[in-house]
């Protein structure tokens, strides 16, 4: 296992963001009802990550050797506005990308699953590429954690016997726990070999 | 000729019903795993029987708790918690403190199926639930194997306290999986076949769960396809890996008849409630196992991966059921309208 | 008199019925990442808290001074800022614990608790409110913090706050620290607040039809 | 409650122009840019501070009988001493006794364990190439378990006294060669991977080493240069 | 696994009951003595109420129209003895329910003969064969009861080129048309050479079960040398009969949901259906009387009968020696697609081939469990739909999901899902729901 591949395993199964880090909890457990909605917010958010990777990137090697101290609020700033501006780019090129991911954009932005990566990305020192792959691993993780999810969840919605008291948040944490416990099966992957 | 009209019953068609009935089911399942069952304790003794009776009393306690007052009958009529306890109890280190194994039911039936809406409604297989919180809550304890030893000698661990450590005084002993994950020795075929090595109790007789297995297949209770797929693709992957390097990796036969692959592949995976229901489906499951069991042995940090791999297919099922819908009779494939 | 009933009304609303975690479940991230421990769940409660009466306080004095168009960028400019504080005085103040809970402090700026009492209270209600409501909310959100953080040190390794609790014998439960754990243990703590819910609403009810009948 | 209500019915009523808009968020950010600048260099020596006890306290656990240290960075295939951390470059340290004798390298390096990333820092003495320290910088491992690799101290101990060649192996059957450490039952992984990221430290650097004996010597320096304020973030 | 069902001649999934049809193969067709009262539904066939032309007090010969048809889709009806009309009235019919009829109390006295007028077939145009079917009052004796003429009413551009007599007789219990096909071979043959001549087709086929291996040989056996006839023995499996099932065994071709054999150029036809019409231009007499299978534990001697139509079903059960004291439940047509029925003094129609008398031991029911999803269901529905989701989402009356994804329409209740859950799920009666609820929605919405 190359460094890029390591990197790439290690945030879509190891250490998925949501079911190991609890970032991006609040489209994963929000989210997650519908599967065709999910995947497609799976899909904006690995576009939005591999954004961010750039962004961080950029900020890291111009901007904040200079102002260390600008970390946090520039990469809100400049995330935040890329992914604006990108928005409306797609909103006036191709209105059906629009409809299939754009609408989810603003929702993503604010996420912490986003600020997260550019940061942990910076704190483990990676470089352009090692960041791009770092984007790419975390947000196909998201999507594979959300996508099981919301087909778990369609599923259990058709269950009657259900306990009315049971169902929402409460049952959708134990889900995303067992899922968690499922995904440590991960664990260890291709380190000892 | 005197005519009197017994009460004539109304109901709806279709009038005639096969016989096999969901208790029958179960049942069927309980006959099958008793000679790997006996097999079992016959090796690791008395005390692995106890550790299949805390299991079970934890895995109905939660049943009959949680069940409605007026249907406690019916929900421990369908047999369904007694196997998941039995089958919970088959995975586990015969000696396991007996509270570890109380709780691994306990878990089992109530996180794994109780908050599901009760039988038919959990997506992962209980029993499974049940040992992968047991092996993440207390991994020590959980991979300390004991050598089969005398019938009659209970390890004390099993009588550890509530929530207190159990000192396994009886000889520890790697298990096969683990000596050929980190120390890459093999055990003798033979061994493996009838069950004379150390592992959990279930996990160990390859010759009786097969037995099981085809009396299961015989009774129509259990698809071929699932153990099929499995072994099948993890003999195909492994003889692979096999190939590529002698020294470093197990070969078929040894990944087919060590550790939990067969009870897993035989009994766990096949559970209908978290497995597909399509056909094809069902191949993709199997084959899903199958690629991730050897991935997870092979390449992973544990030695065994069929728990995991048959937990991770379970979450994908209700996919795999979504996109494999059989093509209706009449209509074309993609058809919508 | 009336004022300090209301500000004290806005206090407990956010401590215990619209406790932000177990009644309205925000906030998750951050809750379920540091909570491994009590002391880690105090100081990620703790700077919660400072950044949340903090912002409070700002967006409250000038909220007539940010025009409506602007006025998230505003907010997220006061949280960042307060985050920024925070994070270098924990790693002056305290180095070890800015070490374990890493790279979760500025994540707190992401926290959807604090940027939507910004917009649905602070940012509409007097300084005093404010301030009340930020107190409640705060203190809610450490309460939710410290307690799912003791509930998983208890069992994960059977201290409280580094004190252990057991004798040398205990058995820890491993899978408390590990992230299932953490989203079994909300999971339940959620079942176990609905499940009290459900049974005032019942005791509610049950008082209204004796009124009825009275 | 009845201000309140005036006090937004006066936000709503007024339309800002785009100069408002613009200059509120200057404003904003002005004064966010002032407090942040004022609380950054209010902490900044006692960051500083801790981080280079922090590191020192690393160093001295991994290099036995050591009292200074400096920091080296790889220039041009030399080992030099430096104050500022350079891009794409991992510094080493080295060690120094009381009377400034080179006892040892201190270095970094990191791989994949259990669960995560894994850093560690070891003391590598070149004279006769061996190991003589180890110590966890960063770790997620399971507590109770992986977590071992720093909390047993018969584990580290192991590396108290290494061979590096041929590479370190963690074995499970007591160790027997001078290469061999004694893996953690139950986390065998763990260990496994400790001694795999020391091997990969030891693959880049002792070739890029200078010969023992030919090592920097330990420079006084009394006020650190100017340039070292970029590596306190 | 294609190419075996390929070679073996039959569809894919199925069931396979016991099919119990030994008490009654070997025992030859008898004619049900002229009972007394007779009740003619005017509803008994698919489509609209035939009109009655008769009034209570007239006098009716056997074979006379006493009702005409009361629209395109729909039948003519005759009485089936020689009496007097007593009534048009209210009845009550085998489901509970009552339905407009016409009563008829047979002439004591009377030997019931008919007299017999030949038709000249051959020179009739397709169109007056057509109305002949109708006047006649011919429909489907398969099960369905859909008016004959109407399945011949081949629309232009439309062309058939297999007639294919459906001798499958999958239900259990049920001889009745088998026995027809070793008694009646020569007129089944004429009949189905009527109708092939007048459809235009090239070739009849006649599917029949493997189980009724001396049906096929008669069969066999009396076709000449050249004429375009063959019979297709079939793999015994439920439900072979169904005619989509009997064209993709027999063809090999699925008709497509939606469609009708026809628009795969064949027409489908019940051997009851075809003797009935050989009989008709043969003798002149209309569907008056049907070959109907009583059998079942609970009657003491199981029989083949000719029934006069609107015959009581107790006169049917006393013939065969009324019903034991086991009996729990008894049931019009097969044990599958059959109804159990509250009122055995309700009238034989067109369309009931059988009439059996179940005990405990058929009719007994399985506690209802929740579906394991055991996929027996989806391995058992013949048109590969999805039963144990229909349940699912027919509980969680998610039924606008059950049309959308799973095509709930297109099930046409065999029962085969039922019939194999284990967990004893009413699938086919949650599927009913479903089907009338989105009918009923659709209603609205037009
Ligand atoms: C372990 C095992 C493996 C089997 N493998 C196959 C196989 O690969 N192909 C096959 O057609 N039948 C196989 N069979 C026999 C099938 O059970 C049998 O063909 C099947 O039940 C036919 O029904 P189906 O319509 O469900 O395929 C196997 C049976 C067992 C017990
Ligand atoms: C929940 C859990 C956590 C584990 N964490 C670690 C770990 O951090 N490091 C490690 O090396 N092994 C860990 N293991 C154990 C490995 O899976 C593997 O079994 C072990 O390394 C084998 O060592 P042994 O052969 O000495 O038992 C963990 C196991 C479980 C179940
Ligand atoms: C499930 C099912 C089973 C059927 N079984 C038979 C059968 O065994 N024999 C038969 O003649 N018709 C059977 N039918 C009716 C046929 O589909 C078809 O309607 C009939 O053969 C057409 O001929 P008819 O119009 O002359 O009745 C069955 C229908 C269904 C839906
Ligand atoms: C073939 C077969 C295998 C089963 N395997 C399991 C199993 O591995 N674990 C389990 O908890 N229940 C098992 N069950 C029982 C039952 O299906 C299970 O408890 C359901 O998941 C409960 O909803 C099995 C049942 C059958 C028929
Ligand atoms: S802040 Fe981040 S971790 Fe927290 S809830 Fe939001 S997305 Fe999740
Ligand atoms: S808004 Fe953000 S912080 Fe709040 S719950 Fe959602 S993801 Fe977590
Ligand atoms: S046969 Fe019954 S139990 Fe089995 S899947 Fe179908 S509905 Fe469920
Ligand atoms: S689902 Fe209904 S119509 Fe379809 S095969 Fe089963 S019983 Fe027949
Ligand atoms: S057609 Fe198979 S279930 Fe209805």
């Amino acid at each position: 296992m190359g460094d890029l591949g390591w990197i790439f395993i290690s945030t879509l199964l190891i250490n998925n963001f949501v079911l190991a880090y609890f970032l991006g909890l609040c489209p994963f457990l929000g989210v997650s009802n519908k599967l065709e909605v999910s995947f497609r917010l799976g899909l904006a958010t690995i576009f939005v990550m591999v954004v961010t990777a750039l962004c961080a990137w950029f900020l890291n090697t111009y901007v904040l050797i200079h102002a260390p101290y600008l970390r946090l609020i520039s990469f809100i700033v400049v995330i935040a506005s890329v992914v604006q501006l990108i928005e409306m780019a797609i909103k006036k090129t191709s209105p059906t990308l629009f409809r299939a991911l754009g609408i989810f954009l603003p929702l993503i932005t604010t996420n912490c699953a986003i600020l997260g990566l550019a940061i942990f990305a910076t704190n483990k020192g990676y470089g352009l590429w090692e960041g791009l792959v770092y984007a790419l691993g975390a947000g196909m993780g998201f999507t594979l954690a959300i996508v099981l999810m919301a087909g778990m969840r369609q599923e259990v919605e058709k269950v009657n016997a259900m306990p009315k008291l049971i169902r929402g948040f409460a049952f959708n944490l134990i889900i995303s726990g067992i899922l968690s416990m499922a995904f440590m099966g991960f664990a260890g992957l291709f380190s000892s070999s | 000729m005197t005519q009197k009209d017994p009460k004539l019953l109304i109901q709806p068609g279709p009038q005639l019903r096969q016989q096999m009935t969901t208790p029958v089911v179960m049942r069927d399942v309980w006959y099958a795993l008793t000679p790997a069952t006996l097999a079992g304790i016959w090796f690791f003794g008395l005390g692995a029987f106890l550790v299949l009776l805390a299991c079970i009393a934890g895995a109905v306690l939660v049943e009959w708790y949680f069940a409605p007052e007026e249907k406690r009958g019916y929900f421990l009529g369908d047999g369904t918690a007694i196997l998941t306890g039995w089958l919970l109890g088959l995975t586990l280190p015969p000696a396991l403190p007996l509270w570890m194994a109380f709780l691994g039911g306990v878990v089992a039936v109530g996180i794994g199926k109780t908050i599901w809406g009760g039988m038919g409604a959990n997506i992962f297989n209980p029993a499974l639930v049940g040992r992968a919180f047991l092996l993440a809550t207390f991994p020590i304890a959980m991979t300390t194997w004991t050598a089969p030893g005398d019938f009659f000698t209970i390890p004390s661990s099993l009588f550890a306290l509530p929530l207190m450590t159990g000192v396994v005084d009886t000889v520890t002993q790697a298990s096969p999986l683990g000596m050929m994950k980190f120390e890459h020795i093999d055990t003798p075929f033979i061994d493996l076949l009838f069950g004379n090595t150390s592992g959990s109790l279930g996990e160990t007789s390859g010759l009786l769960l097969i037995l099981g297995g085809i009396y299961l297949w015989w009774r129509r209770d259990l698809d071929w396809r699932i153990p099929v797929g499995i072994i099948g693709t993890a003999v195909i992957f492994s003889l692979i890996l096999f190939m590529v390097d002698a020294d470093r990796y197990p070969g078929p036969v040894f990944t087919v008849f060590s550790g939990g692959m067969l009870l897993g592949a035989i009994f766990m995976a096949t559970d209908p409630v978290t497995s597909p229901l399509t056909r094809k489906g069902t191949w993709i499951f199997a084959i899903g196992i199958g690629l991730l069991v050897v991935l997870i042995r092979v390449f992973g940090g544990f030695p065994e991966g069929i728990m995991y791999a048959i937990l991770l297919m379970n979450a994908a099922t209700p996919l795999i059921d979504m996109y494999t819908q059989p093509r209706v009779f009449g209509r074309e494939l993609d058809q919508n309208e | 008199m009336a004022k300090e009933q209301l500000a004290y009304d806005e206090f407990m609303k956010g401590l215990w019925r619209e406790n932000p975690v177990f009644v309205q479940v925000l906030g998750l991230c951050p809750l379920l990442a540091v909570t491994n421990s009590a002391i880690n769940g105090l100081a990620m409660g703790l700077a919660s808290f400072f950044v949340l009466l903090g912002s409070s306080i700002l967006v409250s004095l000038f909220k007539s001074y940010i025009p409506k168009q602007v006025r998230i960028s505003c907010f997220i400019i006061i949280i960042a800022t307060f985050v920024t504080v925070v994070d270098y005085t924990l790693a002056a103040a305290l180095p070890v614990i800015h070490k374990e809970l890493g790279a979760f402090i500025p994540l707190i700026v992401a926290n959807c608790l604090i940027l939507g009492r910004m917009e649905a209270f602070a940012s509409r209600n007097t300084l005093r409110m404010s301030v009340a409501d930020a107190f409640g909310m705060g203190a809610g959100f450490l309460f939710a913090l410290v307690s799912l953080g003791a509930v998983r040190e208890i069992l994960g390794v059977g201290e409280i706050f580094g004190f252990a609790l057991f004798g040398a014998n205990f058995e820890p439960w491993v899978i408390m620290i590990l992230p299932p754990g953490g989203f079994i243990t909300l999971g339940v703590m959620l079942l176990y607040f609905n499940w009290l819910e459900e049974k005032k609403n019942k005791i509610d009810k049950q008082l209204a039809t004796e009124d009825g009948v009275n | 409650m009845s201000e309140d209500k005036v006090e937004q019915a006066a936000v709503v009523a007024d339309e800002p122009s785009p100069a408002r808009l613009i200059g509120t968020l200057a404003i904003a950010g002005l004064v966010s840019g002032i407090i942040i600048i004022a609380i950054y260099l209010a902490t900044f020596e006692t960051i500083k501070e801790n981080k280079a006890r922090e590191l020192r306290e690393a160093v001295f656990r991994v290099l036995p009988n050591v009292s200074k240290m400096q920091k080296l960075l790889l220039k041009e295939g030399k080992l030099e001493v430096s104050y500022k951390e350079e891009k794409g470059e991992e510094p080493i340290y080295a060690g120094y006794d009381d009377n400034n004798k080179f006892m040892g390298y201190a270095i970094p390096s990191d791989g994949p364990g259990f669960a995560d990333t894994i850093s560690v820092l070891y003391g590598y003495r070149p004279s006769d190439r061996k190991v003589i320290g180890m110590w966890i910088l960063a770790s997620r491992e399971t507590p109770g378990l992986g977590d071992k690799i720093y909390k047993d101290a018969a584990f580290v101990a192991n590396f108290d006294d290494l061979a590096i060649e041929p590479p370190i192996v963690a074995t499970k059957k007591g160790k027997s060669k001078p290469n061999e450490i004694d893996a953690i039952t139950g986390a065998t992984i763990s260990s496994v991977a400790v001694a795999k990221i020391i091997n990969k430290g030891n693959d880049y650097w002792v070739s890029r080493l200078p010969e023992p004996g030919a090592e920097p010597a330990y420079v006084e320096v009394e006020t650190p240069p100017e340039a070292e304020d970029a590596q306190a973030q | 696994m294609n190419l075996f069902r390929r070679l073996s001649n039959s569809f894919d999934h199925g069931v396979f009951p016991h099919h119990h049809k030994e008490q009654t193969e070997q025992l030859a067709i008898q004619r049900l003595p002229f009972g007394k009262r007779f009740v003619i539904p005017l509803g008994q066939h698919v489509g609209a109420p035939a009109k009655p032309i008769v009034q209570a007090g007239d006098a009716v010969k056997r074979g006379q129209m006493i009702a005409e048809p009361g629209g395109f889709v729909s039948v003519a009806l005759h009485s089936p003895v020689t009496g007097r009309v007593t009534g048009v009235g209210s009845e009550r019919y085998a489901d509970g329910t009552f339905q407009e009829a016409i009563v008829i109390e047979a002439d004591q006295y009377d030997a019931q003969q008919m007299e017999v007028h030949p038709i000249d077939w051959e020179s009739l145009s397709i169109e007056a064969f057509i109305s002949e079917m109708q006047k006649a009052g011919i429909v489907g004796l398969g099960g369905a009861a859909f008016p004959c003429h109407v399945k011949y009413a081949i629309p232009d551009g439309n062309k058939i080129r297999y007639l294919l007599i459906n001798g499958a007789e999958c239900e259990p219990y049920l001889t009745n048309d088998h026995r027809q096909m070793v008694e009646q071979t020569e007129a089944l043959l004429y009949g189905a050479e009527i109708v092939r001549q007048k459809l235009g087709a090239e070739e009849i086929v006649i599917g029949v079960e493997k189980n009724k291996p001396d049906a096929i040989k008669a069969l066999q056996d009396a076709i000449k040398p050249g004429q375009p006839i063959r019979v297709m023995p079939l793999e015994v499996k439920y439900p072979q009969g169904a005619e989509k099932m009997l064209i993709k065994s027999v063809f090999g071709v699925e008709v497509p949901a939606g469609k009708l054999p026809r628009d795969v150029e064949v027409a489908v036809n019940n051997v009851g259906t075809i003797i009935a019409i050989a009989e008709y231009f043969q003798t002149g007499k209309p569907l008056i009387e049907r070959v109907v299978t009583v059998s079942g534990p609970g009657v003491s001697y199981p029989a083949n009968l000719i029934v006069p139509l609107g015959t009581s079903i107790r006169e049917v059960l006393d013939y065969a020696g009324g019903l034991t004291d086991e009996t729990r439940q008894v049931v019009l047509g097969g044990p599958m697609m059959g109804d159990s029925i509250a009122d055995l003094d309700a009238p034989m129609l067109k369309g009931s081939a059988g009439v059996l008398a179940l005990t405990e031991n058929e009719t007994g029911r399985p506690q209802e469990y929740n579906c394991i999803r055991c996929g027996r269901c989806v391995e058992a529905c013949p048109y590969f739909l999805n039963p144990a989701r229909f349940a699912r989402l027919a509980k969680a009356r998610m039924f606008e999901e059950m049309a959308e994804t799973y095509k709930v329409m297109d099930c046409v209740e065999c029962g085969c899902c039922t019939y194999s859950c284990p967990s004893g799920i009413p699938i086919v009666q949650h599927i009913r729901t479903a089907k009338d609820h989105l009918r009923s929605m659709k209603g609205k919405v037009q």
